[in-house]
């Protein structure tokens, strides 16, 4: 099965690429941009595990590694095929 | 035999007009199914295109490159090798060269320059060296050309990305603007490593059954030259997963690489020969190293570490996947090799062994898909003498007439421009996003004529410099190109270094035009009689054609990468003044030339006479004097004297400094035309400070080498002032100019 | 004083650091490879600058799991000295041995240069030769510097003395200007409360001789050495 | 509105960070994860307009800037609250 994994920056941290790609997009004419907010995105496949224990895992995965909880949070959506 | 093995069925039969898309001409073709007694396979075709392609054989240039002087002292390998070597004595040799990524760094700024760190740093350490310093030279379109900033980000972003990470430092380079790149950018990496002396390994396979292993990334479609699509169109089932894809460079990997790689070769008898997977990846090094080593060589491509599906034998061919090594290992050797690699998490796979005869056969599926003698492909590879021919324009282009060019009355308005213009503004913002320090060795850092970074151990420092006035080289190639090997090594003598080698890319239009084949013979000429004058001698290099678009060529650019060598490090010298209170001299002729000048270029918008000849015999004595000045500890700061003209190298003087700046206070005798003595552009002249108490013996140094020194001035006071005869032709405050100079490119590079 | 230098696949500065080690201050060094679970007859672990792991997902994120950061916690934990330096910094916050976290340099852009900065207690093993309010001028290389930490973390920061070296001016003063990374309160490196683990961007082995233009590097280095031996005398 | 955009590399073009990222999984014990991509996430605020117009804005703001399509692909949600 696939999992989406989303890491954004926690609400505080400050987040200078979005700051950055917002003015260049006002700058390229795209005005009504209000606000950038810059993140990672994992495409995590994973080896059959019954759901459950795949959201298990792939919580201890962002909590341990794909996430630095100190200044990130993570998101996931399961999908089978 | 054509197309068997491993996705046969889908290998489209090999005609001649398969091998034109191919870009082989008609009689390259026949000459291939001569030499073979058979028509090629598809995998064959492939293999043949790219090893008789102009970037791998050489086969317009060939001809004409044997003219450099590739002799010297200090040289232990010339050109022929990944890199060339020159011996340091102490023990020590510096292994370097010079490559170009032009194109790819067009199509995709960031992974184009960074690819091309990657394949000059492996053509280093390939040779048993390491590497330890870089320099990069770039060459852009107009700053308000729309697509520079975007290209100069992404150049810059990319060089940084790759070769801070592996931890090479980029301790100079330089970069400059121009129309005639604006669709095609031009970026050229230097990179320098050292080894001791009897750790120097050849890319050469020899002893019979002698393992090769192909170590580091795994294989992907990535840059398989553009004949691959065209080829690919025939299978429209996969189309789209068969289309080159662009190289992408992983850093880490490299740095795996590189030390696996050291570590192996520093063991005696690990390793035979190796190589690294660069232009045509699997195809060119197997070849060459079979040619090398005079020996065969037999691949099963099934052992390929492969990162994509269904692969066909063409494609793991002619991959051009980063970051691999080719490597013949010996029976016993061999476990220990592979035990090396894993310490580096990395796969080393024996894909194949050396044997007896002089043919490169390639299994896939059991079968054989190619089976081609490799001196083929390499040595027997198509030699052109091309048709040259002086272009036209030229004539009207060397054609200058001063007097219609408005004398200024003033020179601080120009000097102004001159110090905000986009090839005269400080390059800080650029190689301060590049690590110049990491491996503590820079003794002089990026910003000051040549960099100096010491050979721990031992008392020695290296100098290095790559230079390249292209609008020289466009309004007279011969003498631009001698322009560009004299600056260099001025830059190191500045440094207080001589000359040990060169290496340079020459970057051209497309080789089959006349003009540009005469720009090329010219510029070969030019470099020829400069290195052998100054004893420079080239031990590598590279050549890049066809940088045009719509038929527009670039201006003629052959880059010139210099090493020099200082025997006390403690003498390295840099361009700022240093203390209040010096006197400031000039070594050489003060006299300077508006012809071919960034003066004319940037204020009058002409580009036009020929630029200041260089007298070679003046040139050694200038830069012989300004040694001794250095080494005897006469003088505190030396600079050349180039771009931009005699008061913008005084100005460089003032503000240049990491500290901040300093004033001058210069006077000159009138001499012609203001701005032509202000201005004006020639060779063979160096600014030195010196204490007052040195005076005497400076002088002296100067009339023994028989060199013309003029006191110009001293250092100090917040103002720039130059007084010509009784008028005060420049003032300006050193600081405000710093500050101007400084934020010149961010400011053009603002989107 | 015997030096444990970790090398991490990436580590750049392994050689760097152990150059001044060995060269510069004349002490013993060893090269400690990221595999090995344990280590011994170590005074001081340095975890070197580079880019561990490419620096891929995050700074140190990788690192932190190699198996020698157990034995290092140990280590810290027994009292150890453990210096963390760029890259090693990053190490050493994501680990959680000290707080924080290295985000995107503000500028966005990667930057070597020199900048000041201002030793801010004097009662630590890396400042023992060197008087608050000092200003050293050390040169940075980092792409991922700057420092965050959440607001309460920051106050537990300053009323603990955990701030060791802040950005800061030529004259000593901190301001936006002579911040090259952004970092919360301008922190340039932190010691854990006990003050054994210390990390810190800039990188004071870049700056240990005078053939290198500055030697102000040196000064860390040397209290080092200075307050190990004073440990070691008062052992005796 | 708020919008979703993400990156991803093309098909083929390597993808280093997944690659050691995917490794490091392994080496933490998570044996059951097959492959990882790496890509970027973006949430973008916009000011009202009509959802088509938005979404042609937002597909020329992912060519233009958001991802370099010679070696990256996009995706979108428009989501309005
Ligand atoms: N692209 C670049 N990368 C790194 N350093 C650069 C680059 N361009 C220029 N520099 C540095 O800036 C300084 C000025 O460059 P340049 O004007 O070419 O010097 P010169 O005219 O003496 O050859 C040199 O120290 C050079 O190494
Ligand atoms: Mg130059």
């Amino acid at each position: 099965m696939k999992a989406r994994v989303y890491v954004t920056f926690k609400r505080g941290v400050l987040d200078p690429q979005g700051k950055t790609i917002c003015t260049s997009l006002h700058r390229l004419g795209y005005r009504e941009v209000t606000d950038v907010r810059m993140g990672k995105y994992l495409e995590v496949t994973l080896g059959g595990l019954p759901r459950q224990e795949a959201e298990q895992r792939l919580r201890s995965m962002c909590e341990k590694l794909l996430a630095n909880t100190v200044i990130e949070e993570f998101r996931f959506e399961i999908q089978e095929e | 035999m054509s197309g068997e093995g491993r996705g046969e069925d889908r290998e489209p039969e090999v005609t001649p007009e398969l091998a034109q898309q191919h870009g082989l001409t008609r009689e390259e073709y026949e000459r291939a199914v001569d030499r073979l007694g058979r028509a090629p396979s598809y995998t064959e075709l492939g293999i043949l295109s790219v090893m008789w392609s102009e970037h791998c054989s050489y086969k317009s240039s060939r001809a004409h490159l044997k003219n450099l002087p590739t002799e010297g002292p200090h040289i232990l390998v010339g050109p022929g090798e990944n890199a060339g070597v020159v011996d340091l004595g102490s023990g020590v040799v510096a292994v370097f060269k010079m490559e170009s990524h032009n194109h790819p760094s067009f199509v995709e700024p960031y992974q184009g320059a960074a690819t091309g760190v990657g394949g000059i740093l492996r053509d280093i350490f390939t040779m048993g060296a390491r590497p330890i310093a870089s320099l990069d030279s770039l060459r852009f379109g107009s700053p308000d050309h729309p697509r520079t900033r975007f290209l100069v980000d992404g150049v810059v972003a990319g060089i940084a990305g790759y070769g801070n990470s592996v931890g090479v430092p980029t301790v100079g380079g330089e970069i400059a603007f121009h129309p005639s790149y604006n669709g095609n950018i031009l970026v050229n990496v230097f990179t320098l490593g050292i080894a001791r002396r009897e750790k120097i390994h050849r890319g050469a396979a020899t002893g019979e059954g002698n393992p090769v292993l192909y170590v580091g990334s795994h294989t992907g479609r990535d840059g398989i030259h553009g004949a691959s699509l065209l080829a690919s169109s025939e299978f429209d089932a996969e189309s789209e997963s068969k289309r080159p894809t662009v190289q992408v460079g992983d850093p880490f990997t490299e740095k795996l690489l590189l030390e696996a790689c050291l570590e192996v070769m520093k063991e005696p008898g690990l390793v035979v020969g190796i190589q690294d997977m660069g232009a045509a990846g699997l195809t060119c090094s197997t070849v060459e190293m079979a040619a090398r080593g005079g020996s065969g060589m037999e691949i099963e491509l099934d052992r390929v570490p492969l990162r994509e599906e269904g692969m066909t034998p063409y494609e793991i061919m002619l991959s051009e996947s980063q970051e691999r090594m080719l490597l013949v290992a010996t029976p016993q050797s061999e476990a220990r090799v592979r035990q090396v690699f894993e310490k580096w998490d990395l796969q080393a796979e024996v894909v194949g062994r050396v044997v007896p005869g002089d043919r490169v056969r390639v299994r896939s599926g059991g079968r054989v898909v190619a089976d081609m003698p490799a001196a083929l492909l390499v040595d027997e590879a198509p030699r052109y003498r091309r048709p040259s021919e002086r272009p036209k324009w030229q004539e009207e282009m060397e054609r200058l007439q001063i007097e219609s060019i408005p004398e200024p009355s003033d020179g601080t308005e120009a000097l102004q421009a001159l110090l905000a213009s986009p090839n005269l503004g400080s390059r800080e913002s650029i190689y301060q996003t590049y690590d110049h320090m990491v491996r503590t060795n820079t003794v002089v850092r990026p910003g000051s004529d040549a960099a100096v970074i010491r050979l721990k151990g031992t008392n020695q420092a290296l100098s290095l410099a790559v230079d390249c006035n292209a609008r020289y080289c466009f309004l007279d190639p011969e003498q631009g190109a001698r322009l560009a090997v004299a600056e260099a090594a001025r830059n190191l003598a500045c440094s207080g270094a001589a000359p040990v080698g060169t290496t340079d890319c020459l970057n051209f239009g497309n080789p089959e035009r006349p003009e540009i084949m005469w720009q090329f013979e010219r510029a070969i000429a030019g470099i020829a009689g400069a290195c052998s004058a100054l004893e420079a001698p080239i031990v590598g290099g590279n050549v890049s054609f066809y940088n045009e678009t719509e038929g527009r060529a670039i201006h003629p650019t052959p880059t010139i990468a210099m090493v020099g060598l200082l025997d006390d490090v403690g003498g390295a010298m840099a361009q700022w003044f240093q203390s209040e209170g010096d006197l400031i001299f000039l070594l050489g002729d003060p006299a300077g030339s508006l012809a071919a000048s960034e003066y004319m270029a940037l204020l009058h918008g002409r580009e036009a006479g020929r630029p200041a000849a260089v007298d070679l015999d003046r040139e050694r004595a200038v830069q012989d004097a300004v040694r001794r000045a250095i080494g005897s500890g006469l003088v505190e700061s030396a600079h050349d004297c180039s771009d931009g003209g005699l008061a913008f190298a005084l100005l460089e003087c003032c503000i240049s400094g990491p500290l901040g700046s300093v004033g001058a206070e210069i006077r000159l005798e009138p001499a012609g035309r203001l701005d032509a003595l202000l201005f004006g552009e020639a060779p063979s002249r160096i600014i030195v400070s010196a204490p007052a108490e040195n005076r005497a013996r400076l002088e002296h140094v100067a009339s023994a080498a028989g060199v013309p020194i003029l006191p110009l001035g001293k250092v100090g006071g917040p103002r720039l002032t130059i007084t010509v005869g009784s008028g005060a032709v420049v003032d300006l405050d050193a600081a405000e100019a710093r500050d101007a100079w400084l934020r010149a490119l961010p400011r053009l590079l603002k989107g | 004083m015997r030096f444990g230098i970790v090398i991490f696949p990436g580590s750049n500065c392994d050689h760097d650091v152990y150059h001044v080690a060995k060269h510069v201050l004349g002490q013993e060094a060893a090269f400690l490879w990221h595999k090995n679970v344990s280590f011994s007859g170590i005074d001081c672990i340095v975890l070197p600058g580079g880019f561990a792991h490419g620096d891929y997902l995050r700074g140190g994120a990788i690192a932190r799991f190699s198996p020698i950061m157990k034995a290092i916690e140990a280590f810290a934990e027994r009292g150890g000295l453990v210096f963390g330096i760029c890259n090693g910094f990053q190490v050493l916050a994501e680990a959680g041995l000290l707080p924080g976290a290295l985000v995107r340099n503000a500028g966005l852009r990667y930057v070597c240069r020199d900048v000041y900065v201002r030793s801010e207690r004097q009662d630590t093993p890396y400042t023992s030769r060197i008087k608050q309010g000092t200003v050293l001028k050390i040169p940075i290389g980092h792409g991922e510097g700057c420092y965050f930490a959440p607001e309460a973390v920051l106050k537990q920061l300053e009323e603990k003395r955990q701030v060791v070296f802040r950005y800061c001016d030529a004259g000593g003063q901190v301001t936006t200007e002579a911040n090259p990374n952004g970092s919360l309160r301008a922190i340039a490196g932190v010691c854990n409360e006990r003050g054994n683990v210390l990390g810190m961007m800039p990188h004071p082995d870049r700056c240990a001789e005078s053939l290198l233009g500055n030697d102000q590097g040196r000064r860390i280095f040397d209290s080092m050495i200075h307050s190990w031996q004073q440990i070691r005398r008062n052992r005796i």
